[in-house]
């Protein structure tokens, strides 16, 4: 019947492609948001909103690479939101994440309302085409991934980053602008996750449903923490997740509860929480300002 | 307790709807109760009022609102897990009328109004049994079709059910994937699963997903196979790959509710609404796939048997085997 | 002309004037000792002249020019470099990256570490620091970690230096090579101040002093050359006391520790070997050397923090085993080295820091429950007898003063009546009024014939207080001898391992 | 110096009481503008939304039914909070809690309501606790991360609750749930007709307790030690370990309670999903509360009475109910942040000294 070799490994390896690559790109906007001090809760609210924000620029523009835009955009209009409170504010970073997460879910729904009378669906809209078996944004997430750790480890920028989110209070008593430093890592957080949304609801398809992230800010959470917030870890730990979860699909209807069987990539995960990446801590200084 | 029904000044009837705890915008089931409600405004004149429970909890105290301010003439409860919360309403106000859409329950003095999923997904099981070994231009040789389910509930499995019965009604060797998507608001996991399973050999996929199964048509778009909708007729969201939609005329159910409340005719009891009543079945208005004709006599002429009470259909997953054994076509 | 003046600075906390008028001057090409208690306001005078915190009212000018220092970096553009009291590194970056960032000297986006580093080791041989460029500073001791903070001020190549406590965690020969780094930068033309608790170490390297009480500048860039330490210390604390005031042990007791072949190996290394010693009742046992050698560990050993391989373990004539607990119950205490990572839950009150490890009693407990009045009285006879400043038992130990937090740890650990006590660095960074106090409370528990271990970087406390002296270095213990077998230079050696004389030990 | 402490107490608690009314009035504030930019009116909304709140009998139960869960969960992730941990893992304990509440509820045994009723309270805690103390056993035993095992471990928990629900444990019906409870496990409703029981007296009862394990008990001082300074803990000889495992469990019991109630009392069977998000705005609820434990009580009221108030508002005006869940967003991110309150409310400024 089906022939394993051409047809099952290549269908669960681009199964795994394309549920991976949202979760390595926001998992790696939780990266520098981390390194820069800021706990990355809010994923999922920055993948929504992109999500969102890129069916609404494409669907006003008609054309995908405008909404492409407005997804980073709308990621990085969070992630500011998440830093102005983090940063300005000194919002507990847990509750400003967990709170955005629930306004984006309220205020995206809200909009749908608004803008195309229903709260479930956004209409069909023009979405990236390409002739390639996976999306060229699988591509240029690895590339992103690469970049990432360059910046974050090869240059200045990415020192002084690492710095303020090691010691903010050392960082500044070495004349760096710990605020800024900081509003970048959001912001970029924020870009990276809502190019991960933007994946969701104009490439992988081409339109937004209510909460259609439907938990993936939460993994990329997990994915992220147990990359040890290092960029190219985040590739393997994504790919993980998503290969799991590719099995899962196949192995689905084969008289297991399908329960159990989704369960699957989670249970994966514990084991190599446990057994796999033990002690995983944190730059020292998240959570801190540079006036503790 | 306040009552009200007694006394009914010659003002429009007043409706109030308990919607399911999918809420608006499913573009289905509440949605279509929603369209019901205001296709009765319109032309019958009520006015209505409708609540969105969040969860299954809210149920008892949003039947309750409406009973209690005692200005509703009917009450219409969606969902079948409305059961428990119905129940107590009318102990406590046994004059409140009230429908109850998608139960075969028999409450006294409850109007239920039943549909069979079976029904409804076994017309798409057949043209999915028959169209994968034609000649269809995106069918393939594999002799393998899909289904797609958005959670796995007991009342969804009974349309999963009746899909595969549909398939081997006509096509007993054939293949039929099943998969959970976990979720209905899932279109990327959706979309996933219907590539895994198309790339699998099948090439006509129902889904049972609410907006989940968004995402199988994209993939059966993608990878130009088939899929069929299901509730309301979302033919024209990819009228070249999906075939025909599971119907499921919620709106037409609560339309007629409020017509027989408004003409007179409402009575407790229960009322099927399946096939015969033409409240379920199967539609391919508005998609642009040509159907063979040979797959479209059978359709219809199995369409006639179930009408007629000749075919009667299987309700469980367990059921299946032993039905499939004895009802075969030809 | 002055390099640096503050005029009439002002600065409010919420409940106290940290600094109340205060002018200060700084001249070029001198070094400027800052004296006063813990909590005068020296750090945060400082503070304000580096950024790091905004003065409420007062002018700076540098070179005549009035200037407005609202963050570090604008202190760094005046050419101020600072060395803070409370490190300012991160832990998981390498020595060189602490140290360069923010001051990378490359062009461009890209950073090449590896120039970096061979950049910064010159600068590391230069000063005759011994340590790597690309070492990670939190594999550093804490000594190491206060060269890598000079390093830093030095890097940036600063013309005026503040350096607060530079020394707290050096040894006098590293002081001696910090003087004269200092020395050869005041030779630069470079302005200098130092901030220290060391009154020795004003009166050897500064040419000015200014002493600030309560707030107040009381001496303002007086010369140091004529003073002596007894008119400085009494110029800070504003009564007389006695600095070098030391008693050895009349008697010495019983037997209360013994330890034979101590061994503790963490991952692949070994940081305690074959430590053997004894430890008498009515006896001090002061234990010197540079932090890092293994003094955490054989503290946390000795307090059941840590499980350690040995021959034998007699405490009190009998084998002693078991966690923290069993060593609580046995009437061993414990002054952690450092209040804020051990000692003290700065978030909590002083009452519930004071019952801290001891909150099992039953004079503070019943059925699992507190007996808040019990406790509440017990904190306040502490803070009465131990004169801690403090507002009320209930105010949370961070709002009080680095001396005043090392009081309450002191004052929970005597309190409780130990047996034996390890005591590990009791006045780091205590101003001398504190420390005088705490040096009289060792000699008083020791009197009354408790057993004490002393560890402590400090030389000279390690010297004044101890019966009998032993240098742990590199794990080891080196020597084990009488109080004043050895001067002070030979000690400061045998810390650095650089001088080893075997046969005059005087192993017990 | 006569007692700086009381009058800061004081001060510091009639300070963060103002800021919270202050972040809840600027909370209504914004919603309210929003509103009105959407051409809703937002007079009508919030009379609505008090209306359903407190405006009859059952607007009052059902605001303190809807606040019964979220004292709960709010409660639980405060106590983890306390030892700081952060349990993102309540829904999953809830979850568990409530299929083990269901199960022990719903057998027919021959105990009477005194027995059956607390036993089956106790297990449902119990299941809570064990699932949050496997996390702090993970945690201690491996290090691994709390808030990756507890975000994983709620859909494991999800999940293996949607497999009883829909199987082993099925009632018969088309609905995925458990059979109903036996009477003799049931919790009595207060007024006939509405969902109101003693849970919700329960629940207050265990923020005061738990109130007085935290501030006045040695296992509470342990976990406050461990939770703001882990290293003089443990070299005041605490265990922390156990008190990680034991704050995770005590956590996850509250979390498991929250299940148990819900099920014995409001939907009297479990049902698959039953689950609005009560364990995630729980974070919420402790946010506003400031992790206090009393404080959780009268902010689960004030997000309780938002969800009663939404049902009106759903009812009375065709308002979406995406507004209420707006508000909530809005409340939870204006009182963590008082300094943003202070800024956008017109404020005295105090002299310091
Ligand atoms: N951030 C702060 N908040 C409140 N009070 C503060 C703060 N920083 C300093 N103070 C107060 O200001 C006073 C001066 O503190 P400062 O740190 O300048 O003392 P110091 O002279 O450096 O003492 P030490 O010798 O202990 O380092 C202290 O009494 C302290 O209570
Ligand atoms: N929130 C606060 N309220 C009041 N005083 C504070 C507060 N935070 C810190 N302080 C005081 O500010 C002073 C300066 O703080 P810092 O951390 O520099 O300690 P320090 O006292 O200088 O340390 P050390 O005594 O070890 O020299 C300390 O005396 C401390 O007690
Ligand atoms: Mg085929
Ligand atoms: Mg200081």
């Amino acid at each position: 019947m089906v022939d394993i070799l051409t047809h099952l490994i290549p269908s669960v390896l681009l199964s795994t492609i394309s549920m991976s690559t949202p979760l390595i790109l926001a998992a790696l906007g939780g990266v520098f948001s981390v390194r820069a001090g800021i706990m990355a809760l809010g994923l999922e609210s920055m993948m929504m909103t992109g999500a969102f924000c890129a069916v609404l620029g494409s669907y006003l523009s008609q054309s995908p690479l405008i909404g492409i835009v407005c997804g980073i955009l709308g990621g990085m209009l969070l992630g500011l939101l998440h830093g102005v409170l983090c940063i300005r504010y000194r919002v507990n970073q847990v509750i400003s994440g967990i709170g955005l997460n629930l306004l984006a879910l309220a205020t995206t729904t809200l909009l749908m309302q608004l803008v195309w009378k229903n709260r479930g669906s956004s209409p069909q809209v023009p979405s990236l085409e390409y002739a390639a078996p996976f999306s060229p944004l699988f591509l240029i997430s690895l590339i992103l991934v690469a970049i990432s750790a360059f910046l974050l480890f090869r240059t200045k920028f990415g020192l002084r980053l690492r710095m303020v989110g090691e010691n903010p209070k050392a960082a500044a008593s070495m004349g760096l602008r710990v605020h800024g430093y900081k509003y970048a890592g959001t912001l970029i957080c924020g870009a990276l996750a809502g190019l991960g949304g933007t994946y969701l609801s104009l490439d992988h398809l081409n339109m937004f449903v209510r909460d259609m992230t439907a938990g993936r800010g939460y993994i990329a959470v997990v994915i992220n923490i147990l990359a040890r917030y290092n960029p190219f870890n985040t590739i393997w730990c994504a790919g993980i997740f998503g290969f799991s979860d590719a099995v899962q699909i196949v192995f689905q209807g084969k008289g297991v509860p399908p329960q159990l069987v989704q369960s699957l990539p989670y249970v994966v995960t514990l084991f190599v929480l446990a057994f796999g990446v033990k002690h995983i801590t944190p730059p020292a200084g998240v959570g801190k300002s540079e006036e503790d | 307790n306040k009552e009200s029904a007694e006394v009914k000044p010659a003002k429009a009837p007043s409706i109030g709807l308990v919607l399911s705890t999918g809420g608006l915008g499913d573009k289905n089931f509440n949605d279509m109760a929603y369209e019901g409600l205001q296709k009765a405004q319109e032309a019958l004149g009520i006015t209505f009022d409708y609540v969105e429970p969040k969860s299954p909890s809210d149920f008892l105290p949003q039947n309750r609102m409406f009973a209690e301010a005692g200005t509703y003439d009917l009450i219409i409860a969606l969902g079948n897990d409305q059961l428990e919360a119905l129940k107590e309403i009318k102990k406590d106000f046994p004059n409140q009328k009230i429908s109850f859409i998608d139960s075969s329950a028999v409450i006294e003095g409850v109007r239920s109004v039943s549909t069979k999923w079976a029904e409804q997904t076994f017309l798409c099981g057949v043209v999915a049994g028959l169209g994968t070994l034609s000649t269809m231009d995106k069918a393939n040789k594999e002799n393998t079709v899909g289904v797609i389910l958005g959670m796995d509930f007991p009342n969804l499995r009974e349309g999963v059910a009746g899909f595969i019965a549909g398939v081997k009604y006509v096509n007993p060797d054939c293949d039929v994937l099943q998969a959970t998507v976990g979720a209905f608001n899932d279109p990327g996991k959706g979309k996933e699963i219907a590539l895994s399973m198309y790339n699998r050999g099948a090439d006509f996929i129902q889904h049972i997903a609410g907006a989940s199964g968004l995402g199988v048509f994209n993939a059966a778009k993608q990878v130009n196979r088939y899929a069929f909708g299901v509730g309301g007729n979302q033919n024209h969201l990819e009228p070249d790959h999906i075939v025909a939609t599971s119907i499921r005329n919620v709106n037409d159910m609560v339309y007629n509710e409020v017509s027989a409340l408004v003409d007179g005719s409402w009575s407790a009891g229960l009322q099927i609404s399946g096939m015969k009543e033409g409240a379920v079945g199967y539609s391919t208005e508005y998609s642009n796939v040509t159907l063979p004709e040979s797959i479209r006599t059978i359709v219809e002429q199995t369409r006639k048997k179930i009408i007629a009470g000749e075919l009667v259909l299987p309700t469980s997953m367990e059921a299946l085997p032993s039905w499939t054994a004895a009802n075969q076509y030809k | 002309m002055s390099r640096v003046q503050m005029q009439d600075i002002i600065k409010d906390f919420p409940l106290t004037r940290a600094l109340d008028t205060v002018s200060f001057t700084l001249q070029r090409g001198s070094i400027h000792s800052l004296l006063g208690e813990n909590g005068a306001g020296k750090s945060t005078l400082m503070n304000i002249l580096y950024g790091m915190c905004k003065a409420d009212a007062g002018t700076i000018t540098i070179d005549d020019k009035p200037v407005v220092i609202n963050n570090p970096r604008e202190a760094i553009a005046c050419g101020i470099g600072m060395v803070h009291q409370h490190f300012m590194l991160a832990p998981v970056l390498s020595v060189t990256e602490n140290i360069v960032v923010g001051n990378e000297k490359q062009r461009g986006l890209y950073f090449d570490i590896h120039k970096a580093a061979e950049k910064v080791q010159t600068l590391i041989d230069r000063y005759h620091f011994h340590m790597q460029a690309t070492d990670c500073v939190s594999s550093l001791s804490v000594g190491v970690q206060q060269r890598v903070e000079i390093l830093k001020a030095l890097y940036h190549g600063s013309d005026i230096l503040i350096l607060d406590e530079p020394t707290a965690v050096l040894t006098p020969q590293e002081v001696d090579e910090l003087f004269v780094i200092l020395r050869m930068l005041k030779n630069e033309g470079k302005s200098i101040i130092l901030i220290t608790h060391k009154l020795k170490e004003t009166l050897a390297i500064a040419d000015t002093f200014s002493v600030l009480r309560d707030g107040r500048l009381i001496a303002s860039a007086l010369p140091v050359a004529g003073t002596n330490e007894r008119t400085l210390a009494q110029m800070m604390v504003g009564r007389n006391i006695s600095l070098t005031s030391t008693r050895r042990s009349k008697q010495r007791g019983e037997v209360c520790l013994a330890v034979e072949n101590l061994c503790l190996t963490e991952g692949s290394n070994t940081v305690l070997k074959n430590i053997s010693f004894t430890l008498h009742h009515h006896e001090i046992l002061g234990i010197a050397g540079i932090e890092g050698n293994g003094q955490s560990e054989l503290i946390e050993v000795l307090t059941g923090l840590k499980e350690a391989r040995f021959d034998s373990f007699v405490y009190e004539g009998k084998p002693l085993a078991g966690n923290a607990i069993t060593f609580l119950e046995n009437r061993i205490g414990h002054v952690p080295e450092d209040r804020s990572t051990r000692g003290l839950i700065s978030q909590m009150s002083i009452e519930e820091n004071v019952i801290l490890g001891y909150h099992h009693k039953q004079q503070f407990s019943k059925a699992g429950f507190f007996k808040p009045s019990a406790v509440t009285d017990f904190a306040k006879q502490q803070i009465d007898s131990y004169q801690i400043k403090a507002g009320s038992s209930k105010q949370a130990c961070a709002t009080l003063s680095g001396g005043n937090q090392q009081k309450v740890v002191i004052a929970r650990v005597f309190s409780e009546d130990p047996n034996l006590i390890i005591v590990a660095q009791p006045t780091r960074g205590v101003d001398i009024g504190a420390m005088e106090y705490i040096h009289e409370q060792i000699f008083s528990l020791r009197d009354a014939g408790k057993a004490i271990l002393l560890i402590s970087a400090d030389l000279d406390e390690v010297l004044r207080l101890s019966d009998r002296v032993a240098v742990l270095y590199e794990g080891q213990l080196v020597s084990i001898s009488e109080n004043g077998t050895y001067n002070e230079t030979e000690l400061g050696l045998m810390m650095t391992g650089s001088y080893q004389k075997g046969d005059n030990d005087d192993q017990h | 110096m006569i007692s700086i402490e009381a009058q800061n107490k004081s001060q510091k608690a009639l300070h963060s009481l103002s800021l919270s009314f202050g972040a809840l009035v600027l909370a209504i504030l914004v919603s309210a503008i929003v509103m009105a930019l959407c051409r809703f009116n937002p007079m009508q909304a919030f009379a609505a939304i008090f209306q359903g709140a407190f405006g009859s009998l059952r607007a009052v139960s059902q605001t303190l039914v809807q606040a019964t869960p979220l004292m709960f969960t709010g409660l639980a992730f405060a106590i983890a909070k306390k030892a700081s941990l952060i349990n993102i893992g309540v829904e999953g304990q809830m979850y568990m809690g409530a299929i083990a509440a269901a199960w022990i509820g719903a057998m027919p045994l021959p105990l009477p309501l005194f027995v059956h009723l607390p036993l089956a309270i106790v297990i449902g805690a119990a299941a809570g606790a064990l699932l949050a103390g496997f996390v702090g056993f993970l945690k201690v035993k491996f290090g691994s991360n709390e808030v990756i095992a507890t975000i994983v471990l709620n859909t494991i928990a999800i999940n293996i609750t949607s497999y009883l629900g829909n199987y082993p444990l099925k009632a018969d019906g088309p609905t995925a749930q458990t059979n109903r409870i036996q009477q003799t496990a049931e919790l009595s409703r207060i007024f006939p007709g509405y969902q109101l029981t003693m849970a919700f007296f329960l629940a207050m009862l265990v923020c005061l307790l738990i109130y007085l394990i935290m501030e006045k008990s040695i296992l509470g001082y342990e976990i406050r030690s461990v939770g703001y300074n882990r290293l003089a803990a443990q070299t005041a000889g605490i265990n922390i370990s156990r008190v990680v495992v034991i704050s995770m469990m005590l956590s996850g019991a509250v979390g498991g309670l929250a299940g148990a109630m819900h099920v014995l009392g409001v939907d009297k069977r479990f049902i698959v999903g039953f689950s609005p998000g009560y364990g995630f705005n729980g974070i919420s609820v402790a946010a506003l509360a400031a992790d206090h434990p009393l404080g959780v009580i009268l902010a689960s009221i004030i997000f309780g009475a938002l969800n009663a108030g939404s049902m009106v508002l759903n009812r009375t005006t065709r308002i979406p109910t995406d507004f209420i869940n707006v508000i909530q967003g809005l409340v939870i991110i204006f009182v963590s942040a008082p300094a943003l309150v202070r800024e956008l409310t017109p404020h005295r400024r105090k002299r310091h000294g």
